[in-house]
């Protein structure tokens, strides 16, 4: 696959199409891939990369180079072409200034999983079939695919590509996946076992803002929490309020919008959950509102910047069944 | 930093009784930015505002801070008299401790402490205001009259009096509404017809009206002074501007079974029909429910006999739209439904009836033309019994809980009509009060008592079971007397309560007008606002605000023309300056707040910005047009980024008030 | 001590408000029993609402009460007087401190049509 | 050397929080370790190394300066420091131990940072040798020994036992003050041990990049080298590399209006943020490219001319696992160092 | 939650649109209505006014629980306003639910410009269901309660 988007961006450049191509370079390990703009043949030679490493979610990217001066040919995972129509759907991206090559994705090994296994001292990972190979500074090691993915992957909604100019490889389709699980898990808690659950993963934030910063839905030109005439603004959570008002007004303004790529949750460096708060808000819209996936089509509106007159009361809180 | 007045009123003892304006005052003194404070027993008497004028002009205020009753009633004056000592009126803020404090709570150190905290809220916001000037938006010369009742007629003519071009819209074939259906009017006994057509014919006749008969409004946009109205005309089948009204072809129609709801369905009409002779406009409807030739594409004969050519079968709804200044509701009222009530066996015999059903068989244009006789075998009745308060004053759940007003007073006229032509009649009036508070309404009642001879029992209706022999059986409690009454009667009228019109409440969604539990719409101030609708530009008219008798409806319906002909003398209104507003440089250009904009004021423009990195780059913005901005502020949560923001209710200030109330 | 019968015993036994009474009649307009009865349906709101609950305790009218209940489903006001003629008749027998039903006798009197709730409040009315 | 049975760790542990708060290295709930507070039942990770650093011992990422609070017209100043107390940290490796050398530098210096000084005063280091480095860490890069950490007691975990060395006054008194609960031993095992540790570290892809690029004369060549826009292109701007740095120094002083008074505080700061520095005319480095540049610039340049060559780096690899865009300092000097 | 909460007075905020609940609130205090005086109002023009932030603001600031009132959905002054408001609302406070906030602490409820005494009713109400629940704890920002 990576021989031929190679290939077929070389083709693009050589011909005008587009003058640059963003994807994915190598680093100094197979893990450490960053996302990065090629504007030549040799450069994609030299660096060019995608595999089961490949885990950035480039969309984001495309605010700003979809800017410049000329056309940028994307490659766009399928999570990834949610919250490129997402960002289209909210006039972010110039989408005349993007070619975009649907890339297929059998799911992200996360060299953080492969830690928490136990796994030390990686220094090269790759991945054989359902096997991931992994040579450490003390061995080689093996792990299977399955458990070296991430919850988003193990849990991924959907391999089909909802808005590309061109696909590679064969087109997915929307999956059924036990997504919300864990959510569900939580609602059936206790309050109490919530707010201590919710305390051990909160209490970890150091407000370093990556989830926000990666998150293809936060793309405020200026964050409320970076303006201090919004009265919230907060450089770091001074106290377990901040904490949760990080992460809740966080949740709150991507509701609705949050494909549920996951990235927030890829690139916290405390291992928060935070794809928990955006899927609470997801389940939620589904049950309440009927189903609706942020960035699955141009049209449909925002759940909530619409309403019907049959919406359910805000005491549906108290009501629902059990602990929820 | 603000400098900032304070003004504590006393309201007499409305506010002093409870809370100690002194302490307050004195403790507001002390607030950062506050450089005066002080309290009159009534800060809205001119005294009291000159209070603040000197103060505003002595202590150089740069904002003021009023703690009296709701701003909802004196807002608008304090900020007038700001602006004559040369303040603008947005930099002053009520503290509301009349209603929300001092009328709540009992306890004074707790009240005044109370009080103290909404000063503070205030003094908080009134530190974040900004000086607002209101822009200005213009005003369409033209209002719509939504029903043609005599409410609707009433407004409608006098606005065009004043030169402004009004339009109708009537649900039925004609105007005329409720009026047209009764028989004479109290407490003159005018007949009601003799006074009301002519006001038709003058609808009818007046350049400045225009009337759409069997048409509805089925969508209202825009604000006061620019609303745009979607009308749909109900294809009538027949040209208007064709017909002559000759009636022929309601004569040569061959289906005469259709019930007549012109008499509430106690005698038959054709299926092309003009409602009554005095209609106007004077045109034939077809109805399509039960003519032959629309329902089955056999017949024509209409079509064969009309020398003016005016049937037309292919005739669709037409869907109109216009501009307007103002509206006026006039939707009027119905009786109610009575299924709910057995025990009068209203749907078991023909001759119990209701008030109205009486109206029209007393009615020379009436089934019997005006010959009053049973509905069950056309005889004549020698004992009537009025029920009154059938449905009113009933909290059950079969009725309504309020006074249908006009109920005492008709049914008065009906036992003494019925007992000055009919002598040989014995009229009973069952009540529970009798009410009849109105110029020459009780002398009224007191003549069918006196002259008349009516019997008026306290009491009420037990029930009634109709008998073999045709009577029909009234058993009733006489409670003065303490007993219990069978009286074998031939006919029972039944003083329904009225309810507003079906109609009103989608009607109301569409203006956004507020209404009550009961359906009827509320008025801006239930004593000093009577005709207007919370909703600047909509206005009230008649019984869709509450039960009124005639008089009562028409001196409401001139009103209601006179606020209307006042907003259309303008030329342009000043708009509401608490509106929506963009920060462009935080603006992700994301149409969320479009989206959420129950008004359209929000569009967007792709824009040219000097970035602070010294590139250019062009940037989709948003942009309020503050004339159409009705300062919601949906768009102010559904941004993201908080570019959008509420002048007068900024994040920054709501934020304020919640510090303070919450220190 | 003397078991006093008040108005407030006569209001909490019944759960009814006498002062939602308009004074209408139409409780008494529609009993059947009117004519049997001293004190009529509209009497018993007004008096028990007056405190006068001596002469309704002794009065025959609580048994002439058929207990149809046409009062209550006619009451515009919702006031229900068919129950305070209930709730007097049960401080009457409250009075009287008798045991009339027992548990045991229950089978004995049983029959298929009764309804059940017939006999809670039997119990409710005659059991100690 | 000093040597405490491992069976006897939990009472060695006890015996310090008797006497003064003990924090150490724990597992959380997000499966990585952090300094907590020993407690009964509390258990040392096994863990390389803190998510964050040990720096925040010594300057927290957020700590309240002062307070005011106003009264009519008057202005009250309330000193909030808390009165400090002694603590011991255990558990510090090497870089985080060099690292207190860098941050003293920083905030000891004239005008001599109290707040800082105060907690340095108060606490006591016992550092953990490393046994199990991970692939990246580049200590030795900065003449770091993982197997010789720097601190007032020096430690050597082996699978029966805790090999213990105070170096310092403050670790010879703990030493003492915990009397005969630690015994003197011999220190073959912990020779054997660094032996081990050794081979491994001479593998660590890292610990051998070549800095000669990096001084002072340099300085104008690099600040304008055209590689940086490259480098700095996917920098999503978060401030992850600079929180769990153990060597970031830079914070901002903010107010925080509580109702009833100000409290004025300090947090951490990220170069990487875009109102960095914010005056009043606004931001001096507009762009990413520039924020990202004064990061690694700092550390690999300006840092050392100021301080007689020592860089601000530890080589502690925290930036290299937590970035989110994999970009980090080591991918910066091999980049630029080809530049020669 | 067996705390002495006699002494306990609970800190409320409520949010009124100024068409129809501030307008009911005014009507209680016409018809002289009591609720407790822990509650306060704040007047904004809608409901739909009020952002989330400003809920966890109060709490923040020392608030025990925040009422949203507004007028009945289909009655909006604005049309629309509290249909978005109900949906807002309705996902914030499930939010805080879930993160095992106490969910009685929040509420919404439609009051016209007719039903003051609805108003008073719902204020009583809450403020008696806020005091059963005592302090906020699980939003409170320490620096703001110390005085």
């Amino acid at each position: 696959m990576q021989r031929e988007m190679i290939e077929r961006a070389k083709a693009l450049l050589a011909d005008g199409t587009v003058n640059r191509v963003i994807g994915w370079k190598a680093g100094e390990f197979d893990y450490d891939i960053t996302p990065a703009v090629f504007t030549t043949a040799e450069e994609l030679d030299a660096g060019f990369l995608y595999n089961d490493l490949c885990a950035a979610n480039l969309s984001k990217y495309l605010i700003k180079e979809s800017r410049k001066e000329g056309k940028i040919l994307a490659f766009l995972k399928p999570c990834d072409t949610y919250s490129f129509s997402q960002l289209l759907k909210e006039h972010r991206i110039w989408r005349d200034h993007v070619y975009v090559i649907g890339v297929p994705c059998e799911g992200k090994v996360d060299v953080d999983t492969v830690k928490s296994k136990g796994i030390t001292g990686i220094c090269s990972m790759r991945c054989d079939g359902e096997t991931v190979r992994v040579e450490t500074l003390y061995g080689e090691e093996s792990i299977k695919k399955d458990e070296a993915m991430a919850d988003r992957c193990l849990n991924c909604k959907s391999k089909k590509h909802v808005v590309y100019d061109e696909l590679m490889g064969e087109e997915g389709d929307v999956l059924d996946s036990h997504r919300f699980d864990m959510v569900e898990k939580l609602e059936n808690m206790t309050p109490d076992e919530r707010f201590a659950f919710w305390r051990g993963e909160l209490s970890r934030c150091i407000r370093c803002n990556a989830c926000r910063n990666v998150c293809p839905a936060c793309t405020c030109e200026k964050c409320v929490f970076d303006n201090d005439a919004s009265g919230i603004a907060q450089k770091a959570a001074v106290d377990s309020f901040e904490e949760n008002m990080f992460h809740i007004i966080r949740a709150f303004h991507v509701a609705g919008r949050c494909t549920d790529c996951g990235e927030c949750s890829r690139v916290c460096p405390q291992n928060i959950p935070l794809h928990l708060l955006n899927r609470k808000f997801i389940k939620d819209i589904d049950e309440l509102y009927g189903e609706y996936q942020a960035g699955a089509d141009p049209d449909t509106k925002p759940p909530l910047n619409t309403f019907t007159q049959e919406d359910a009361e805000p005491s549906v809180i108290y009501e629902r069944g059990g602990n929820k | 930093m603000q400098r900032i007045g304070v003004f504590i009123c006393h309201c007499g003892t409305n506010i002093a009784a409870t809370v100690d304006v002194k302490a307050v005052a004195e403790a507001l003194k002390h607030e950062p930015g506050v450089v005066f404070s002080t309290d009159y027993p009534y800060m809205c008497s001119e005294a009291g505002q000159n209070i603040v004028k000197d103060a505003i002009r002595d202590y150089h205020l740069s904002g003021v801070v009023i703690c009296s009753c709701s701003p909802r009633m004196h807002e608008a004056t304090f900020r007038k008299a700001a602006a004559v000592a040369g303040l603008n009126p947005y930099m002053v803020e009520i503290a509301n401790i009349r209603e929300q404090c001092s009328w709540i709570h009992k306890d004074i150190p707790q009240a005044t402490e109370k009080a103290i905290t909404l000063g503070k809220a205030a003094i908080a916001k009134v530190h974040l205001n900004a000086p607002l000037y209101a822009g200005e938006s213009p005003v369409v010369k033209r209002a719509l009259v939504i029903g043609g009742g005599i409410a609707g007629i009433q407004t409608a003519l006098d606005i065009a009096d004043a030169g402004f071009p009004v339009d109708i819209v009537e649900t039925k074939p004609t105007i005329g509404g409720k009026m047209t259906q009764l028989d004479k009017t109290f407490p003159t006994l005018d007949c009601a017809a003799c006074i009301l057509t002519p006001k038709m014919v003058d609808c009818a006749q007046n350049e400045n009206i225009k009337i759409y008969s069997y048409s509805e409004v089925t969508d209202v946009k825009g604000f006061v002074g620019n609303f745009t109205v979607t009308i749909k005309r109900k294809a009538r089948y027949v040209d208007e501007t064709k017909c002559t009204g000759c009636g022929i072809c309601t004569e040569k129609c061959p289906m005469k079974k259709v019930p007549n709801e012109f008499n509430l369905g106690m005698n038959n009409r054709s299926a092309v029909y003009i409602p009554f002779a005095q209609a106007v406009p004077k045109v034939a409807t077809i109805d399509p429910e039960h003519c032959n030739m629309l329902k089955k594409g056999k017949c024509g004969l209409c079509a064969k006999v009309c020398t003016a050519g005016a049937i037309d079968y292919k005739q669709k709804d037409e869907f109109i739209e216009e501009q307007y200044g103002a509206i006026v509701v006039a939707t009027g009222y119905n009786p109610i439904n009575l299924d709910k009530f057995d025990e009068f066996a209203y749907s078991q015999s023909k001759d119990v009836i209701t008030s109205l059903e009486f109206e029209r068989l007393t009615n020379a244009a009436g089934p019997t033309s005006g010959t009053l006789l049973r509905p069950s075998d056309g005889k004549h009745p020698h004992t009537i019994v009025f029920v009154q308060c059938v449905g009113s004053r009933d909290t059950s759940g079969c009725g309504k809980e309020y006074c249908s007003k006009i109920c005492c007073m008709y049914t008065a006229k009906h036992a003494m009509l019925t007992r000055e032509k009919y002598p040989d009649t014995d009229v009973y009036v069952f009540y529970i009060d009798v009410r009849t508070p109105g110029k020459s309404f009780d002398e009224f009642y007191r003549r069918a008592v006196e002259q008349y001879g009516v019997h008026y029992i306290k009491g009420m209706v037990g029930k009634i079971v109709p008998q073999a022999d045709g009577t029909l059986a009234v058993q009733a409690s006489d409670l003065l007397d303490n007993k219990q009454l069978h009286i074998n009667a031939d006919l029972v009228v039944l003083a329904a309560a009225i309810e507003p019109d079906k109609s009103a409440r989608p009607l109301a969604t569409m203006l956004t007008a507020s209404m009550d539990t009961n359906d009827f719409f509320t008025e801006a101030h239930p004593k000093l606002r009577p005709v207007e609708s919370p909703t600047a530009g909509v206005f009230l008219s008649g019984t869709c605000q509450g039960p009124k008798d005639i008089p009562e409806t028409v001196s409401q319906a001139g009103a209601a023309a006179s606020k209307v002909i006042g907003l259309l003398c303008k030329d342009k209104l000043t708009c509401n300056p608490c509106v929506a507003h963009s920060d462009e440089w935080m603006c992700n250009g994301c149409s969320a707040c479009e989206k959420v904009c129950p008004y359209g004021a929000i569009t967007y423009e792709d824009k040219e910005f000097r970035m602070p990195d010294r590139t250019t780059a062009i940037r989709r913005v948003a942009i309020v047009n503050e004339a159409v901005c009705q300062g919601c502020g949906a768009c102010t949560v559904a941004c993201p980024s908080g570019a959008m923001d509420l002048k007068g209710f900024s994040n920054s200030q709501i934020m304020a008030e919640v510090d303070a109330i919450c220190k | 001590m003397e078991n006093k019968v008040t108005k407030e015993t006569i209001l909490r036994i019944s759960g009814v408000n006498p002062r939602k009474c308009m004074r209408c009649g139409k409780c008494s307009g529609t009993c059947p029993s009117y004519d049997e009865m001293e004190y009529h349906p509209h009497q018993f709101v007004y008096m028990v609402e007056n405190g006068e609950i001596e002469p309704l305790l002794k009065s025959k009218s609580i048994y002439k009460c058929l207990s149809c209940f046409a009062c209550v489903e006619r009451c515009p006001r919702d006031v229900e007087p068919a129950k305070l003629v209930e709730a007097i008749r049960l401080a009457v027998i409250r009075q009287q401190g008798e045991n009339h039903l027992k548990p045991e006798t229950i089978p004995e009197v049983l029959n298929a049509d009764l309804p059940q709730q017939a006999i809670v409040s039997a119990f409710r009315k005659y059991s100690k | 050397m000093l040597k405490l049975p491992i069976a006897k760790l939990d009472e060695f542990f006890a015996a310090i929080a008797a006497k003064e708060t003990l924090y150490l290295p724990v597992d959380n709930e997000g499966g990585q370790a952090q300094y907590k507070e020993w407690k009964e039942g509390v258990s040392l990770s096994r863990a390389l190394n803190t998510v964050r650093s040990a720096k925040d011992f010594f300057f927290p990422q957020t700590e309240n300066l002062m307070e005011f609070k106003t009264q009519g017209k008057a202005i009250e100043v309330i000193d909030s420091r808390k009165e400090s107390e002694d603590f011991v940290i255990f558990g510090v490796r090497a870089c985080d131990a060099r690292s207190f050398t860098i941050l003293d530098k920083v905030f000891l210096v004239d005008p001599v940072d109290t707040y800082y000084k105060t907690r340095r005063e108060h606490g006591t280091i016992i550092s953990l040798a490393c046994t199990r480095p991970e692939e990246t860490c580049f200590c030795p890069l900065f003449g770091i020994d993982a197997t010789e950490p720097e601190g007032d007691m020096r430690g050597w975990m082996t699978e029966d036992a805790l090999y213990l060395e105070p170096v310092t006054e403050k670790g010879t008194a703990l030493a003492q003050a915990l009397g005969d609960l630690l015994e003197d031993a011999d220190a073959a095992p912990v020779e054997e041990q660094k032996e081990n540790t050794k081979k491994i570290l001479e593998k660590l892809p890292f610990s051998k990049l070549d800095m000669e690029e990096f001084n002072g004369d340099n300085l104008l060549k690099l600040f304008d080298s055209p590689k940086w826009a490259g480098l700095s292109e996917a920098c999503l701007g978060c401030g992850t590399c600079t929180f769990v740095c153990p060597t970031c120094q830079c914070y901002d002083i903010r107010d925080f209006n509580t109702g009833h008074g100000i409290q004025r505080f300090r947090c951490w700061d990220s170069c990487m943020y875009s109102d960095f520095t914010r005056m009043a005319h606004g931001n001096p480095r507009l762009t990413q490219l520039e924020r990202f540049r004064q990061r690694f610039m700092h550390k690999l340049v300006y840092f050392p001319s100021n301080n007689d060559g020592e860089y601000g780096c530890v080589g502690c690899g925290r930036c290299l696992s937590k970035c989110p865009i994999s970009m980090n300092i080591v991918k910066v000097i091999k980049t630029l160092g080809e530049d020669k | 939650m067996q705390v002495n909460n006699s002494e306990f007075k609970p800190k409320i905020v409520a949010f009124c649109c100024n068409w129809c609940s501030y307008a009911g609130a005014d009507l209680a205090g016409t018809n002289r209505l009591n609720y407790p005086a822990d509650v306060k109002i704040i007047r904004v023009p809608c409901s739909c006014r009020v952002n989330p932030m400003f809920i966890l603001r109060a709490f923040q600031r020392g608030a025990d629980g925040v009422i949203l009132c507004g007028c009945h959905p289909g009655d909006c002054h604005y049309t629309t306003g509290n249909y978005y408001t109900r949906r807002r609302m309705t996902l914030l406070f499930s939010m805080l639910d879930y993160l095992g906030i106490e969910k009685e602490r929040t509420r919404v409820e439609w009051v016209s410009a007719a039903e003051g005494a609805k108003f008073a009713a719902t204020m009583n109400d809450f403020v008696e269901t806020v005091t059963k629940l005592g302090e906020n704890k699980r939003l409170e920002d320490l620096r703001c309660k110390e005085k």
